[in-house]
């Protein structure tokens, strides 16, 4: 059950990555959500795998297993075939951050409002003991806020945050994902926050640099279009589990399962006629919280194809074309 | 006749009033003299006794017993009669409870025994010849026997109802801020009390009362007001009077088992740099009488003192630094390193603390400006405010340098003296830690009892006097101020300078009586 | 439903339902004012829905505020004109005022959370505007309550609710019922669904449109998501720094954009089944309202500025009868 | 490339250390400029301070020692007359200012240290050490101090200055402690505490030079809060008696007032001046504070743009209705 | 209900902490209190008079855990034995005339200054930029941030000594027998008049600024914008909108506020003489009555700890969002 890319072997595979946290402080009631549930995804170098779904369904959640903020309750995520755990055992954590960087949704809380750009992007390359030398220090920052448009670079990296605008932060806080030179770099919904005008600037500055260092991304969105437009492939995750993914093209153009064709449909499309026929999904039932003990397909619900099977046990993974997959008794 | 009635407002500093009426458990000082009289009591002031309860009493031939004999017809306020049974009674309790053996006679076993003779007589028997063991008798209240066996626990026992023998023993109400406690309708004295009734009322500190008696709420104040004249005087010239007669004295004492105490030139030296009058004026606000006798007692034991011991030493008390310095520089206190210190003959660092309770304002007040004057002739001493508690063990102890304290004012000064020197008293009291003692000084106590005769008394206390002078074991300062306000907008009688009946303290068991008695409408 | 009808002024009555002009509102802010509206001039006539899209702070919010006249300190309406069918809005002494307010202009506000007051059951915030505007005993207002929750889809039983006892789906609706409430005839809509997920924001926009074809308001409907945009309005009003820079029905906008601005928008957004290629989106970045230039605001991020750019302020020229749009180069084109 | 970019480094390199200190002096300037009740407050306690900083070395008479008569009043030799025992009022004032406002700052640094430390400790660990922390930031925070304080004084003795301030600033970390917690745990919650992590900075770093500037003006507000605290009950536990006497402070001041009964014989000045002083340096902390308050929360920091919308709004609204009408 | 449970578990554990703490105290602490009692008897009590008191009072004996096992279970019946500043009074009966009073006058007072608080505030928050807003928050800070016992005294020396206008001390005039007269009842409400004016006048800066903080903060909220957008009168949206959130935070800061208030309460009532807790327990510590001090201390802390609850409830109330 995994995407397979037949030309080179994944840069890090997850399988069957499960998460559960406990909820409620009290000692009395304690419930226990799966935020994750056996989910396994490959990121290849080069490429970007997107990863779109519905608030609360999960997509931070890989992300920051893959980052080491969080850590799995079961499953292995292995780096260039080797699992992480011995990774870290190794080069310690940060070894481990030296491979793998993340970029934040939120360009206005993720550079620290104290500390000028220039200390922002130093800090990991003198952790990362990238260069030696003050001199060197500085040439290196200037030349990575170069790289992500950030000019006249001297300038800006005697700014505060404070002083810069949206996108001008968001390029900074990728510059300081690329000080590390990672293989992998994370990207939780790099550009929700960002006014609509320079998101696509932003987009396409990951993508050439995708193409230009080679390195994998994970592309957290909620927004279908841009993972399209952004990454070769896509997965779509409800509920702690990944639904549907391939392709980006298959999925967005070609998708299968009642999730991702729902998905799909509500996309807001200008010109599009102005009632759809969305009341087959409408009002059925909530969103349902996952827990370890619950069974089936969490989409059983509100699917206007579900069987009773569905609510009694998840679904196989289903592969449907050459680079695309279903979780769905739907093609069983 | 004097008119009668009225009620008469006091101040109690107190937290609040309870229907607590045993003068033996009395905080307050509002049960002993005023519910309860004593047998007879000691008019120090006029130099007398003043009979009470007791019409008289008598002292054996060979001073081994003495017999007190009541009043007739006597009547404890709830009309029951008032015996001998009830005298022995009480101090039968003294001997089973510890609290009512006010002044120890039965505890240090010198009354062996407490006899019925008659209805009216009681014998008091001595384990050994005694003429002042009266003094002590006198301090006793006899409590009414068929109200106190009712209790369970006599340590405990409240008398709510305040049957007593007292001037005033009718409760009208007691409230935890105020009390109210009116004529005793079967007192022995004829037409006393003039007045009805008297209040007490409760007060947290002396501030307090202070415009309290500047309002006129208040009859007769026993308490210590800044600026008397300014401020209490001042309000309402015509009735607003103040009379501060002579009360205990002060000392700074010294212990001289230590350095620089050891040492009497050092001592003496302490003492000629001090200037009295301005430490009264000053500290003590101008009340107290500066205390220029060198003999161990201040002006309220004034007729025992010997005049004589003035020409010999009086210059020990009078003010004079230069006499000071040069006291010093010949015994070889000098400044040798130069930084307007003087340090011991052997060249160490001389400095020492003058003990003090903190809180108490005018003493604390009295010792920063006695370091200010030894600062004046090159000896560095300082200030330790200290808790009662800490302050209470060192002194008694001996452990302390120097110490600003009181001394024991009672019956006669003998007994002061007692406090001061008498070895058993070493560990004991405060006024015994400096570490002057000799043989000859406890025979002379010990053996004061036993003198019948007056010039034989006198003869002791005036060595005693000359003892203290010579060795100097504390350094008189002045007599405290006896604390005393009176407002005659309404009674009169009060005693003053003019009429110094008794000594004017309300606080204390039968001063308080006579002066209560006294008090008639304007 | 007892609403005291709301005058229209006869004498100048245009047939629009709002009309706005060359309004301008200020920000005194400490370091200077602030322009964050700047003269615009639009209408929006009965039934229909108007859209206003640009980036964060370009003055749409501020815009749709000073229309119910809900700005606050520090801002300030300095000049221009809002009329309401007819009627003066700036000048409504405080009581016309309250009544114009939801009786003639409701509002849904960006983020359902922060509307609804979360310490207020939902019935008691449904039903006292009802009582502050028309004369009903309580109970009768509970139950038009009722009925509005269950026109927009929820339970009557949600009345007795807290907000944080709904989903943000369930709240948003809450507010759309609160905002049909008094059957207005405009109803203002600040972002209403940026906050929510794309199958709710469909369902929430299905509904709005079935009780739209039921009661027949007018809605001023504000967003940066220009696809959302295209399918739902009726002409389409595109901000850049406090100006109104191309205004026209939304197929016009769409497929015709004049303003060098609009037409940056749109190459923005990817689409989902459309070609895929790169897209250039606009450089540079929103100009900082404080230090605003000579001439057109968009002179810096634009590829094709000439010299008049630099000095003047472009005028809204006229494309066709319902088409317009503020750019020297249409000018020069039109004039040429 | 290296060559091409050293002259650039090292032109910059030079102005970097000064310019922080630059920033610095400019938020400090910042944060008078235009504030009103920051700058009076600030400049109540700037002249306090150096007044009772170097005005000791100035003062004609020793604080302790009698100087001339009981209550002088006012006048050319004695500023601020006499007290009771004939001592200067003035140089009591100044010298007992330095005791004074040492305690407070003692007791401001010692509360403040403890409530950095648990206050971030809680918040940026969370799980069980927050559980305990909290709680017992709760406790202590729910009892209520002053008659704790008046407890322990008097049952420790005569405690002089520097045992007050190290027991109000023993017991009085809590409330900064609690507001410490809270931002921290919202900071923590703050993408760059994250991205810090995944950068691979250690915890310590984390919290010293990553959370810690962020939480400065909360430490700072915390910290004027503990130190007004202190100088008031220091002031209050001295007017009780349970402090020592012999030391000259502003509550010993008030205390020795207060028993030489100064208000009844007419020698206001001797309760007046510690009471008006201690109430003005109370004041003027409070107004610090509150512009503290104001740049942590800039909502409520009123400035004068507000009056000039009030003006402009009051033209346009007269206009309007002169129109309609 | 959970939080409630919660809640309540906390104050009791915080009071079993307090209890543990105060039966501490005078065994870890120097001093007597029979020797207290000699100190405030000036020399008036012979020494072998004071060792017969000693033996009287009698600390209890026996090993430390069945001491605190003792003191424990006295606290929970409410036998504490004798004081021994007023023996052979009952420090229960102490309790029971003292207390009421503190709980009258620190009651009043602090709901006088926290209604005050929040209509100053509210209005200070309201009004931003006009003279009164901009005057009077810092003015009550620095009104605030004068020490207790310097208000007392100014107040007492001006209203009471200079100006004669109101009493001075006590809680009502002595010579009344407490009843509910209106004579009685009017010689209360004149002597509570200078104390409450103190505890005002204190605490009321405090609430001024939570309530206006909290104020300033709800009505930049788009609940504010909403409810005037649907035309609600100004009233309704002050009342019911506004001031219902913004008394949230300060039902919070209830905790500080009744330390403050207690211990302002302590100067108050030593100033004027009012016959409450805080006097009482300053006269207790003088004598070193150890009973009498760790009575009044629970009883204070009880207070501030049921105060807590209370305001946990009252947040209960208004805020649906912790009901669960
Ligand atoms: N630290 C945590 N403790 C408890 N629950 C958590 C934690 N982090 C995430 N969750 C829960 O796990 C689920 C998945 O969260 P996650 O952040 O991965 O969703 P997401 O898909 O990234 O959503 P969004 O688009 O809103 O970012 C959510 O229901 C969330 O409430
Ligand atoms: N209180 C204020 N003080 C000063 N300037 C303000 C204030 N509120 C808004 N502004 C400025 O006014 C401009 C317009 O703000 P507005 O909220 O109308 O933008 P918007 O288009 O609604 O943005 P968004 O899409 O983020 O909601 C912004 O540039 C903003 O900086
Ligand atoms: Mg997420
Ligand atoms: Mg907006």
């Amino acid at each position: 059950m995994t995407m397979t890319n037949e030309a080179n072997a994944p840069i890090v595979s997850a399988r069957d990555l499960t998460k559960d946290f406990t909820l409620g402080g009290s000692l009395l009631e304690r419930t226990t959500m799966r935020a994750l549930n056996a989910v396994s995804f490959d990121l290849y170098s080069g490429e970007a795998l997107a990863i779109v779904g519905e608030s609360g369904s999960g997509k931070s959640t890989s992300a920051r297993i893959l980052s080491q903020v969080h850590e799995a309750s079961s499953g292995e995520v292995t780096y260039r075939g080797q699992p992480m755990h011995e990774l870290i055992a190794q080069g310690g954590k940060r070894g481990f951050a030296s491979r793998v960087q993340m970029i934040f949704q939120d360009p206005f809380g993720s550079l620290n409002p104290v500390h000028r750009i220039f200390y922002q992007i130093a800090r990991p390359l003198q952790i990362h003991g990238k260069v030696r030398g003050k001199a060197a220090l500085r040439a290196r920052v200037i030349e990575l806020l170069e790289t992500v448009g950030l000019t006249p670079a001297a300038e800006t990296a005697d700014k505060f945050p404070y002083e810069l605008s949206g996108g001008q932060r968001q390029r900074v806080a990728i510059a300081r994902a690329l000080a590390v030179e990672p293989d992998v770099i994370l990207a939780d919904e790099p550009i929700s926050m960002l006014d609509v005008s320079i998101r696509l600037g932003i987009l396409n500055l990951m993508m050439d640099l995708k193409d230009q260092h080679d390195i994998a991304f994970m592309y957290i969105t909620h927004d279908i279009a841009t993972a399209r437009y952004f990454a070769e492939r896509t997965a779509v995750m409800y509920v702690g589990h990944m639904v549907e993914w391939g392709n980006s093209d298959a999925v967005t153009q070609n998708p299968q399962h009642p999730y991702t064709q729902l998905l799909l449909a509500a996309v807001p499309q200008p010109g599009a006629q102005k009632h759809r026929d969305m009341s087959q999904y409408q009002h059925k039932a909530d969103i349902p919280m996952w827990q370890p003990e619950s069974t089936g397909c969490p989409f059983a619900q509100r699917c206007p194809h579900a069987r009773a099977e569905c609510s009694t046990r998840l679904p196989e993974v289903t592969r449907i074309a050459k680079d695309h997959f279903v979780r769905c008794y739907l093609y069983e | 006749a004097p008119s009668k009635g009225g009620t008469l407002t006091v101040p109690v500093i107190a937290t609040a009033f309870t229907k607590s009426f045993n003068p033996y458990i009395d905080n307050l000082n509002v049960v002993g003299g005023m519910i309860f009289e004593t047998l007879a009591f000691t008019n120090v002031m006029q130099g007398e006794t003043s009979l009470r309860l007791a019409e008289g009493y008598e002292y054996a031939e060979d001073y081994r017993s003495i017999t007190y004999t009541l009043r007739e017809d006597l009547t404890w306020s709830d009309g029951k009669p008032l015996t001998a049974d009830d005298v022995v009674y009480t101090f039968e309790l003294a001997r089973e409870v510890p609290v009512y053996d006010l002044a120890g006679v039965l505890a240090s076993g010198l009354v062996t025994e407490v006899t019925r003779v008659s209805d009216r007589e009681i014998r008091f028997d001595l384990a050994k010849p005694d003429s002042t063991v009266h003094w002590d008798l006198n301090r006793y209240m006899p409590l009414p026997r068929h109200v106190w066996e009712q209790a369970s626990d006599p340590a405990t026992f409240t008398n709510p109802e305040a049957i007593g023998s007292g001037p005033v023993t009718e409760i009208e109400y007691v409230r935890p801020q105020q009390m109210e406690i009116c004529r005793n309708p079967h007192y022995y004295q004829e037409d006393r009390p003039y007045l009805n009734c008297v209040r007490y009322r409760a007060f947290n500190d002396n501030s307090q009362i202070q415009p309290a008696l500047m309002n006129g709420e208040i009859d007769w104040g026993s308490n210590f007001i800044a600026d008397v004249e300014k401020t209490y005087v001042a309000a309402d010239p015509e009735n607003h009077h103040y009379w501060y007669p002579a009360n205990d004295a002060i000392h700074l004492y010294l212990n001289t088992r230590q350095a620089p105490f050891d040492d009497l030139a050092f001592r003496q030296a302490v003492s000629v740099a001090l200037d009295r009058e301005a430490i009264v004026d000053l500290a003590a606000y101008g009340y107290p009488t500066a205390n220029f006798f060198p003999g161990g007692i201040g002006d309220y034991y004034a007729d025992y003192m010997d005049e004589s011991l003035m020409e010999e030493y009086g210059w020990l008390t009078q003010y004079d630094p230069d006499r000071a310095r040069q006291l010093l520089d010949e015994a070889g206190y000098q400044d040798v390193d130069g930084d307007g210190q003087r340090e011991l003959p052997d060249g160490s660092e001389l400095s020492f603390d003058i003990q003090v309770v903190n809180g108490w304002t005018d003493w604390v007040q009295t010792v920063l400006m006695i370091t200010e004057y030894l600062q004046d002739v090159g000896i560095e001493a300082n200030v330790n405010a200290v808790e009662w508690g800490v302050y209470d063990q060192s002194l008694k102890e001996g452990d302390y340098q120097a110490a600003i304290n009181w001394s024991l004012l009672s019956t006669h000064p003998i007994q002061t003296f007692k406090e001061y020197y008498h070895t058993s008293r070493v560990g004991q009291t405060w006024h015994a830690g400096h570490g002057v003692h000799s043989e000859r000084v406890d025979e002379l106590i010990e053996d004061f009892g036993s003198l019948t005769d007056a010039d034989a008394k006198q003869d002791t206390l005036d060595q005693l006097q000359r003892f203290t002078a010579e060795k100097l074991p504390f350094v008189p300062l002045f007599s405290n101020a006896t604390w005393f306000q009176y407002n005659t907008s309404e009674f009169v009688g009060w005693p003053n300078a003019e009429d110094p009946y008794v000594h004017p303290v309300f606080y204390s068991t039968g001063n308080n009586t006579l002066i209560f008695n006294h008090l008639h409408k304007k | 439903m007892a609403i005291q009808a709301f005058q229209p002024a006869t004498d100048e009555d245009t047939g629009e339902l709002l009309e706005i002009r060359h309004l301008c509102v200020d920000y005194v802010s400490p370091k200077g004012m602030v322009r964050a509206v700047n003269d615009v001039s639009l209408s929006i006539r009965p039934g229909e829905t108007l859209g206003l899209a640009g980036e964060s702070g370009c003055g749409k919010s501020t815009l749709a505020f000073s229309i119910a006249r809900l700005h606050k300190a520090p801002a300030l309406i300095s000049e221009g004109e809002i009329r309401y069918r007819g009627r003066d809005v700036l000048s409504m002494n405080k009581r016309t005022l309250r009544q114009f307010r939801w009786n003639e202009v409701s509002v849904v506000f960006q983020s359902a959370m922060n509307s609804l007051n979360p310490v207020i059951t939902i019935g008691e915030q449904i039903t006292d505007v009802i009582l502050a505007h028309c004369k009903v005993r309580k109970k009768e207002a509970w139950r038009q309550g009722e009925e509005l929750l269950q026109t927009v889809g929820l339970h009557a039983s949600r009345m007795d609710s807290f907000p944080h006892q709904l989903s943000g789906g369930m709240r948003q609706r809450v507010v759309i019922a609160i905002a049909l409430a008094l059957r207005p005839r405009l109803i203002i809509m600040d972002e209403p669904t940026t906050a929510l997920d794309v199958v709710v924001e469909r369902e929430i926009m299905d509904e709005l449109y079935q009780l739209k074809d039921r009661f027949g308001f007018s809605i001023l409907f504000i967003s940066h998501d220009l696809s959302l945009m295209g399918e739902i309005a009726d002409r389409i009003g595109i901000m850049y720094a406090g100006k109104l820079v191309e205004l026209g029905s939304a197929d016009e906008v769409f497929y015709h954009p004049q303003h060098p601005y609009t037409r940056g928008l749109l190459n923005s957004f990817p689409t989902i089944h459309g070609p895929r290629e790169r897209l250039y989106g606009i450089p540079g970045n929103p100009l900082n309202l404080l230090e605003a230039p000579e001439g057109c605001y968009f002179q810096d991020r634009c590829e094709r500025c000439f010299s008049p750019c630099r000095t003047h302020d472009p005028e809204m020229i006229p494309v066709s009868s319902t088409h317009r749009a503020a750019c020297h180069e249409l000018a020069e084109r039109t004039a040429g | 490339m290296t060559d091409t970019s050293l002259p650039i480094a090292s032109s910059r390199k030079t102005p970097m250390v000064p310019s922080r200190l630059r920033q610095l002096l400019r938020n400090i300037a910042a944060f008078f400029q235009g504030n009103m009740s920051a700058s009076i407050g600030g400049g109540v306690m700037a002249l306090v301070i150096v007044a009772c900083l170097i005005g000791p070395f100035f003062t004609a008479h020793a604080p302790d020692e009698r100087v001339a008569r009981p209550h002088v009043e006012p006048n050319a030799e004695h500023v601020l007359g006499t007290t009771r025992q004939g001592r200067d009022v003035f140089s009591q004032l100044l010298h007992g200012g330095r005791a004074s406002l040492s305690v407070a700052f003692i007791a401001g640094a010692i509360s403040t240290v403890i409530s950095i430390l648990v206050g971030i400790s809680a918040g940026y660990f969370g799980g069980r050490i927050d559980q305990w922390l909290n709680f017992a930031m709760n406790v202590v925070l729910v009892f209520p101090q002053l008659p704790l304080l008046i407890v322990l004084a008097a049952f420790l003795g005569q405690v002089g200055p520097v045992v007050i301030a190290l027991l109000i600033g023993i017991t009085s970390w809590p409330w900064g402690a609690r507001v410490v917690r809270s931002q921290t745990m919202a900071i923590r919650q703050k993408e760059f505490i994250l991205a810090a992590e995944c950068m691979g900075e250690s915890r310590l770093r984390i919290v010293l030079v990553e959370i810690l500037p962020n939480l400065i003006s909360i430490v700072a507000g915390s910290f004027v809060g503990v130190v007004m605290y202190a100088l008031i009950n220091e002031a209050g536990l001295e007017f009780l008696g349970l402090g020592d006497p012999t030391v000259v402070t502003w509550g010993t001041m008030l205390y020795w007032a207060q028993s030489s009964a100064a208000l009844y014989t007419g020698g206001w000045w001797e309760m007046i001046v510690p009471a008006v002083t201690i109430a003005l340096v109370g004041g003027a902390m409070a107004l610090i504070n509150m512009s503290i308050d104001q740049v942590s929360n800039p909502k409520l920091k009123t400035g004068p743009h507000i009056k000039r919308w009030r003006k402009l709004n009051r033209i346009i609204q007269a206009k309007r209705q002169r129109g309609a009408s | 209900m959970r939080y409630i449970t919660s809640r309540f578990l906390f104050y009791f554990v915080a009071f079993l902490i307090a209890i543990s703490f105060n039966f501490l105290l005078p065994r870890i602490m120097p001093g007597d209190p029979v020797d207290a009692l000699f100190a405030g008897s000036a020399g008036q009590l012979d020494p072998s008079q004071m060792d017969a008191i000693r033996a009287m009072y009698g600390f209890s004996e026996g090993p430390l855990w069945s001491q605190y096992l003792q003191y424990v279970k006295s606290v929970f019946t409410g036998d504490l034995g004798p004081s021994v500043l007023m023996y052979p009074t009952d420090v229960t009966t102490v309790l029971g005339f003292t207390f009421p009073w503190t709980l009258f006058l620190i009651g009043l007072g602090v709901t006088t200054a926290i209604i005050l608080g929040l209509i100053l505030g509210t209005i200070a928050a309201y009004k931003r930029g006009n003279w009164f807003a901009s005057l009077f928050p810092p003015m009550a800070a620095v009104l605030s941030s004068m020490p207790a016992v310097v208000t007392a005294l100014l107040v007492f020396y001006l209203f009471g000594l200079k100006l004669q206008w109101f009493p001075m001390s006590y809680a009502a005039d002595p010579s009344l027998a407490p009843a509910w007269t209106a004579e009685y009842l009017g010689s209360v409400a004149r002597h509570a008049v200078l104390p409450l004016l103190v505890i005002v006048l204190v605490s009321l800066a405090q609430w001024v600024m939570t309530m206006r903080n909290a104020m300033i903060n709800v009505l930049g909220e788009d609940i504010i914008t909403m409810a005037e957008a649907k035309g609600l009168s100004q009233s309704r949206i002050m009342l019911r909108y506004a001031s219902r959130n913004a008394v949230l935070p300060v039902v919070t800061s209830v905790a500080m506020g009744l330390g403050f208030a207690v211990a302002g309460q302590i100067f108050i009532e030593i100033v004027f003489n009012y016959p409450g807790v805080g006097n009482t327990l300053l006269k207790a510590i003088n004598a070193r009555d150890y009973p009498l001090v760790q009575a009044l201390l629970l009883l204070i802390v009880a207070f501030v700890l049921i105060g807590n609850f209370i305001a946990d409830l009252t947040y209960l109330w208004l805020d649906p969002r912790l009901r669960k």
